[in-house]
């Protein structure tokens, strides 16, 4: 009963901050309105007995990811005339909101037809399993996404160099 | 039957002649001594070859009494269709043969004088003596097909040569007339005779074959077939309605008028006619026909004939009222007749067109009548000639004429067809007052302007007398029974004559009918012209006579220019219509990329909208299935 | 009670909104938070599938792809702050250097 | 000698291929590859004299080319191919003689390959291979269009080609059809036509297959209404090209009807023989009407072809041996008189500059040899006696009446067409005042050009059982059907 009223509080703390991200012209309260998201997700994770995800998903999504967004949007220094102009943001959202829908009541009919056990396993994904599996059967993956994560700060460093010899 | 290859030898030694000279005009200029004594030698030796052997092939017909026969090869051989190149020589081709050869011969002569000076003067012999192969090879033919070889031969010779003077546009646009409406006759020709072959033609097709199998035709197809060979005759013998191309023909030089457009080509349909007897003989319909058609040229062309002022056009119109006469004769089936008609007509035509010639010669290419005036004094010799000539035509006695047209006229009366007989009667008249209307404003009225006259060459009038010789008598080669004769040109064709009985009183008045009108016209052309050149008005009608009762504009607005338009139609539809069509597929193409073109915006967003819209279509497919 | 199908609708609704932030929103930022949260909306199902199944590969699946999320996201905000000085916008219909050239024929 | 229509087909294109490669200059390359067009030449003469007036193939070669799929080398000659492949050997040599003052490498080599796949096409008994050489054939042909013509060439090649590539993919798919329904009845693949014409096919898809070939033929022939391309093609194509697609490959366009179409869906051929004989007379006198008033004489010339070989359609479909021996016999005359006519079209451009009819005038005062062969050619198409062409019109309108007689009256409508554009022609342009500031007599190589076409059409004329008794044999087999003249 009380995973219920959490689970129906962070569900509808993650949808409308969802929506408050798609909505909001500033870019720094979509960002703040995402971290509300990625939080109430990462209580979804714990909820479902990933105590691990739950402890990735703030750490790295709340913190470092948004983090990072907010810091580029506050360096780039964004000023209002630099933002898109958007007049009709409002009608291509529901627009947009109608075109999907037959998507989402579809996947959401599929769903609802299928039978579905209830939350159950309190002991489930603990850090020392999910750390087993990680450093057994999905080891390789795990090593390549050290790579990736090295390409990708190669990457960013090329990126963000200064050019010679340009502007 | 005999067989003897002599017979080719009269086609080969003028093709011969005449290629040597196509070749030679090639290589050499007609200007120096040695080509003015060859050339002649060339173009005048060919013909003059086979004459010989055209009078030692019908001396030895007349000795044998039986037809002479050559094969060379077999022409097509097709699943029955076996046309062999062979040729013959029974009477009736004898009976052309003669005065094909003699008076090609002599119009050769006459051309050499004519022509001595003219820079072309071996292109003009390589087609004169070609014609002169065409013509043996039409009338010496043992099959329809290559009679219809030669056929056309002498209908592209005659293009060629009427086109001579091709400086003048007009000229070679007379020729392109004469090609085209043969070539219309031609159509009919060939039709009618891959009809006849397709009914009777496997069992052969030689003219003895056809004559033999000719019963087993349908009677619905008979009529049919002797239409369409007709037609090529109506093409060539320049009969209503394809007559308009004969008197433009004139615009080739004299010689030419003389001896395709009078003498010979021209009568190649009656021959053709006259060799088919077998198949019009069969078909009274079709002959009734062919005797209005030539009853009406006859009379339509001695209209028109009456207020012409060229000198060659007149004749020409002659010549057309004269074939009309004999396909008056052929189609009510005397054939004989209308053959005599055709070697007398050979004869004074020729006369008369060389003797225009040479006045046209003396006169610098003066060709108007009415700019004539007052020979006879100057020009005694030619006055004689043209004076027999012109009573021969007019059929007064003792000349030739006078005993074929009487033939005719008198076959006319016996045949029951008064109506015919009269226009026959009628045109008897009006040609003796055209023809003598010709004689007297060119020798005996007045002249308004001085003439200065050119000499005479020798030899024109020496081949002037030749042929007044042959007018004189050959009229007397078939003398009729009345006249105490036996007809024995007739009896010698020996073609299936319809024959009617006529008492000798009969006779005697058709005789003096006859004679009569043709002098009630030539008292008329002595009244109106002895001593005045200006026409006598005819009153309403004159305007209509004066343009040719405006068949040629009829024909210029009816034919000639619907088929401009057509033409200048079809080129719009065709680059209007249907290509637009096709390029509209090409060019919807082009369309549909240039609108698709707006997917592609560069625009993420887009791409994804794009991407959405799939997914979303195939959520709603399996929605709709599930 | 919940069961997981919540969990799962709930994040069918989330990578839906997702979808329409990508495509409706120009300003490039908001377009990169959509796509993360489209990201997050499969790791939840990842998530309440592996607890569904009781298989743990999920959970270790979301963590992943949260690895790549995150070097996903340096590179994007290292070309966003490119494009920013370059173009001084954040508007996504701004950049389309892929569009076709028009030329009428 | 057993190989010699490989090597009829294969010495142009390999010459042609090793001319390419190798860096020589422009006057070897012609001598060369008109060595290679004469040896071929020479050697077809010679096949033709060994080969024996029966309906049987002769020289058949059979190899295995693709296995998996039934595809095979497998050519074979017999009397109608005969005629196809002695034009194009006679056609070939003489043309690169007419143009031998060109210095364009590619014009030569083109030419070769055109020379080859023509043969080639002739030749095949495999439909593959048939479709193989009819696409060398096109290439070339646009490339020459492209790189040698006037005017638009650009978009008159791309149209011309897209407009064939089109019909031929057309064919190419009923030809894998084909191949396709013999692999499900047989569990064989084949695409030879010895065991495509034993299929049994329902009659909606034959009719769609019979409609595929009929349309990739019927535009490279062309007839009505698939045909717009032509005019224009002619007006920017080089005089080369000219020749190859009027005087070669519309023939085999209509050679090809007759070969697969009627071998492969006879009695559909037969049934719509009507349909083909009223369009093909009926595009005889439209394109005859067409000709009339154009104002170019590559424009006149093009529309006279298709006449023409409208009138030839109607031939082959006419069904009956004078129809279709007539039909052959006008494709050989065909293809001499109208190569010479576009030849000498080419001699007057080299020397004027222009086509156009209103501007030439009084040729035959400067150069009279050219005029009197010019009009031998004008009126060999007209169909004049001892020329070729009166024979093959003589047949056709036979074969015309023998099938049913309001069709042999269209059809002897021919002699009427022809000569109402090609005497206009003569007139105009070689007869009248003298209106060319000049205009040189014919050289020496261009006369040796033509004088073996003239030769040759005469004696087409003078003497047509020679010519007719080695194609007699196949055209009395392939008669599918007598239709009987109704009396």
């Amino acid at each position: 009963m009380l995973s219920s009223i959490i689970f129906f509080i962070l569900a509808f703390a993650t949808l409308s901050s969802a929506i408050g991200m798609i909505y909001f012209r500033q870019p720094i309260n979509s960002a703040l309105s995402l971290i509300v998201t990625l939080l109430s997700i990462a209580g979804l994770f714990a909820l479902l007995g990933g105590s691990f995800l739950f402890l990735v998903q703030i750490i790295i999504y709340a913190g470092a990811v948004v983090a990072l967004i907010l810091f580029i949007i506050m360096f780039l220094n964004i000023k209002e005339e630099n933002l898109p102009d958007e007049p009709y943001k409002g009608r291509w959202i529901l627009a947009m909101a109608l075109l999907i829908s037959p998507f989402t009541l579809y996947l959401i009919s599929l769903v609802n037809k299928m039978e579905f056990k209830s939350l159950h396993l309190q002991d489930f994904g603990s850090i020392k399993d999910v750390g087993m599996k990680l450093y057994t059967d999905w080891v390789l993956p795990f090593e390549m996404i050290s790579i990736l994560l090295l390409i990708a700060l190669i990457g960013v460093v090329i990126l963000a160099r200064k050019e010679k010899g340009r502007d | 039957m005999i067989e003897s290859s002599l017979l080719i030898w009269v086609i080969v030694s003028v093709a011969l002649s005449s290629l040597t000279l196509m070749l030679l005009t090639i290589y050499n200029k007609y200007n120096n001594d040695i080509a003015k004594s060859i050339y002649p030698l060339l173009g005048i030796g060919g013909p003059f070859i086979s004459l010989l052997f055209s009078i030692f092939l019908i001396y030895t017909l007349l000795i044998n009494e039986t037809t002479l026969y050559y094969k060379a090869f077999t022409w097509l051989d097709i699943e029955g269709f076996t046309i062999q190149a062979s040729l013959m020589l029974d009477p009736l081709s004898a009976a052309m043969l003669s005065f094909v050869s003699f008076v090609g011969f002599i119009i050769h002569l006459y051309a050499h004088a004519y022509m001595g000076d003219d820079t072309s003067y071996p292109r003009f012999f390589a087609w004169f003596n070609l014609f002169m192969a065409a013509m043996f090879l039409l009338i010496l033919a043992d099959n329809p097909f290559m009679l219809f070889i030669g056929w056309e031969g002498v209908g592209l010779c005659s293009y060629l040569l009427i086109s001579y003077y091709f400086d003048n546009e007009e000229n070679v646009q007379a020729g392109n007339k004469a090609f085209i409406l043969n070539r219309i006759g031609d159509f009919g020709f060939i039709s009618g005779l891959a009809l006849l072959f397709l009914y009777i033609g496997e069992s052969g097709l030689d003219f003895a074959s056809l004559e033999a199998n000719v019963h087993l035709i349908p009677s619905s197809a008979i009529n049919l077939i002797a239409f369409l060979l007709f037609v090529g005759a109506i093409g060539k013998s320049a009969q209503i309605p394809l007559y308009i191309w004969l008197p433009d023909a004139m615009a080739g030089p004299t010689p030419v008028s003389a001896l395709i457009h009078a003498a010979t080509m021209v009568t190649a349909g009656v021959y053709m006619v006259a060799r088919f007897h077998f198949l019009y003989a069969m078909s009274e319909d079709i002959g009734l026909f062919i005797a209005y058609i030539g009853a009406f040229s006859a009379l339509l062309a001695a209209l028109i004939a009456l207020r012409q002022d060229d000198i060659k056009k007149i004749l020409a119109y002659s010549t057309m009222s004269q074939l009309g006469y004999m396909f008056m004769a052929v189609g009510l089936g005397a054939y004989s007749y209308g053959i005599f008609h055709v070697f007398t007509h050979a004869f004074f035509k020729a006369l008369l067109f060389m003797g225009a010639g040479a006045i046209i010669l003396a006169l610098h290419h003066e060709q108007n009548i009415k700019k004539m005036g007052a020979l006879r004094s100057k020009m005694p010799f030619l006055f004689s000639v043209m004076l027999i000539a012109t009573l021969a035509i007019s059929g007064i006695p003792p000349f030739s004429g006078f005993f074929s047209k009487d033939a005719i006229l008198n076959h006319l009366f016996a045949s029951g067809h008064f109506d015919i007989f009269a226009i026959a009667l009628l045109t008897a008249a009006l040609t003796s007052y055209y023809m003598f209307r010709l004689l007297f404003i060119v020798f005996i009225s007045p002249s308004q302007q001085e003439h200065k006259l050119l000499p005479q060459s020798q030899l024109i009038k020496l081949t002037l007398s030749i042929l007044t010789i042959g007018i004189v008598f050959t009229g007397f080669i078939n003398l009729p029974v009345f006249f105490g004769g036996n007809e024995n040109y007739s009896i010698w064709l020996n073609l299936p004559d319809m024959r009617y009985g006529l008492s000798h009183l009969s006779e005697i008045i058709l005789l003096l009918v006859n004679v009569s009108f043709a002098l009630i016209g030539i008292l008329m052309a002595y009244a109106h012209y002895k001593d005045s050149s200006v026409d006598p008005s005819f009153g309403a009608i004159e305007k209509w006579i004066k343009n040719r009762f405006y068949i040629d504009e009829l024909y210029a607005i009816l034919i000639v220019k619907p088929i401009g338009y057509l033409s200048h139609l079809i080129v719009y539809i065709d680059e209007q219509l249907i290509d637009r069509f096709i390029h509209l597929i090409s060019s919807s193409y082009q369309r549909l990329s240039y609108y698709s073109d707006y997917v592609q915006n560069g625009n993420v967003r887009y791409y994804a909208l794009y991407m959405s819209v799939g997914i979303v279509s195939i959520f709603i497919y399996l929605g709709i299935q599930g | 009670m919940i069961d997981i199908g919540h969990f799962l609708i709930l994040a069918i609704l989330l990578f839906s909104v997702g979808i329409v932030g990508v495509i409706s929103r120009r300003n490039i930022f908001v377009m990169y938070m959509s796509i993360e949260l489209m990201l997050n909306a499969v790791n939840l199902i990842l998530v309440a599938l592996s607890h569904h199944f009781e298989d743990l590969n999920g959970q270790v699946m979301a963590i992943m792809i949260i690895a790549i999320a995150a070097a996903e996201a340096s590179i994007f905000l290292a070309l966003f702050v490119m494009l920013f000085k370059n173009a001084r916008s954040l508007d996504a219909n701004f950049f389309d250097l892929l569009k076709q050239e028009k030329h009428n024929d | 000698m057993e190989n010699i229509l490989s090597i009829l087909i294969f010495i142009p294109i390999l010459s042609a291929v090793f001319l390419y490669l190798l860096p020589l200059n422009v006057k070897i390359i012609r001598y060369a590859s008109f060595v290679a067009t004469l040896v071929t030449t020479t050697l077809s003469i010679w096949m033709y004299t060994q080969f024996q007036a029966s309906p049987h193939m002769q020289f058949v070669e059979h190899y295995d080319w693709i296995k998996a799929y039934g595809i095979s080398y497998h050519i074979g000659i017999d009397g109608i191919s005969l005629i196809i492949v002695m034009m194009t050997n006679l056609v070939m040599p003489l043309l690169y003689l007419s143009f031998w003052h060109l210095d364009r490498k590619g014009y030569w080599l083109n030419l070769l390959i055109v020379h080859g796949g023509l043969t080639g096409a002739a030749l095949s008994l495999d439909l593959i291979l048939f479709y193989l050489f009819w696409e060398t054939m096109l290439l070339p042909i646009f490339f020459m269009i492209g790189l040698f013509g006037r005017g638009n060439k650009n978009f008159m090649s791309m149209k011309f080609t897209l407009y064939t590539i089109f019909g031929s993919l057309m064919m190419l798919m009923a030809i894998l059809y084909l191949g396709h329904s013999n692999f499900q009845a047989h569990q064989v693949w084949s695409f030879s036509i010895n065991d495509l014409q034993t299929l049994h096919l329902d009659r909606k898809t034959t009719f769609l297959l019979f409609a595929a070939f009929i349309f990739a033929f019927s535009i490279k022939i062309p007839l009505f209404p698939f045909h717009t391309w032509l005019p224009q093609t002619y007006k920017a194509a080089p005089i080369g090209a000219i020749v190859v697609m009027s005087a070669l490959m519309a023939k085999l366009g209509v050679y090809a009807i007759w070969r697969f179409v009627f071998t492969l869906f006879e009695p559909l051929a037969i049934e719509s023989a009507d349909f083909f004989i009223s369009l093909g007379l009926f595009g005889m006198v439209y394109f005859g009407f067409a000709a009339i008033k154009q104002k170019e004489l590559k424009k006149l010339f093009a529309y006279s072809s298709a006449s023409h070989l409208s009138l030839v359609v109607m031939g082959i479909f006419a069904f009956n041996t004078y129809a279709h021996i007539g039909a052959f016999y006008m494709i050989a005359s065909h293809a001499l008189s109208s190569a010479a006519l576009f030849m000498m079209l080419g001699m007057i451009y080299k020397r004027t500059q222009t086509l156009e009819i209103n501007t030439l005038g009084g040729i035959v005062h400067q150069a009279p040899i050219f005029s009197a062969l010019f009009a031998f050619f004008a009126l060999s198409i007209v169909g004049i006696p001892l020329t070729g062409g009166f024979v093959s019109e003589l047949l056709l309108i036979i074969g015309a009446f023998k099938t049913n007689i309001i069709y042999g009256f269209l059809a002897a409508t021919t002699l009427l067409i022809a000569i109402l554009f090609v005497f206009n022609v003569m007139q105009k342009i070689l007869y009248g005042p003298k209106k060319l500031h000049a205009f040189a007599e014919l050289r020496a190589y261009e006369l040796l050009s033509l004088i073996p076409l003239a030769l040759l059409i005469l004696a087409m004329g003078v003497y047509p059982s020679v010519f007719i008794d080695k194609i007699k044999p196949t055209a009395q087999e392939h008669v599918y059907q007598e239709k009987t003249y109704v009396k």
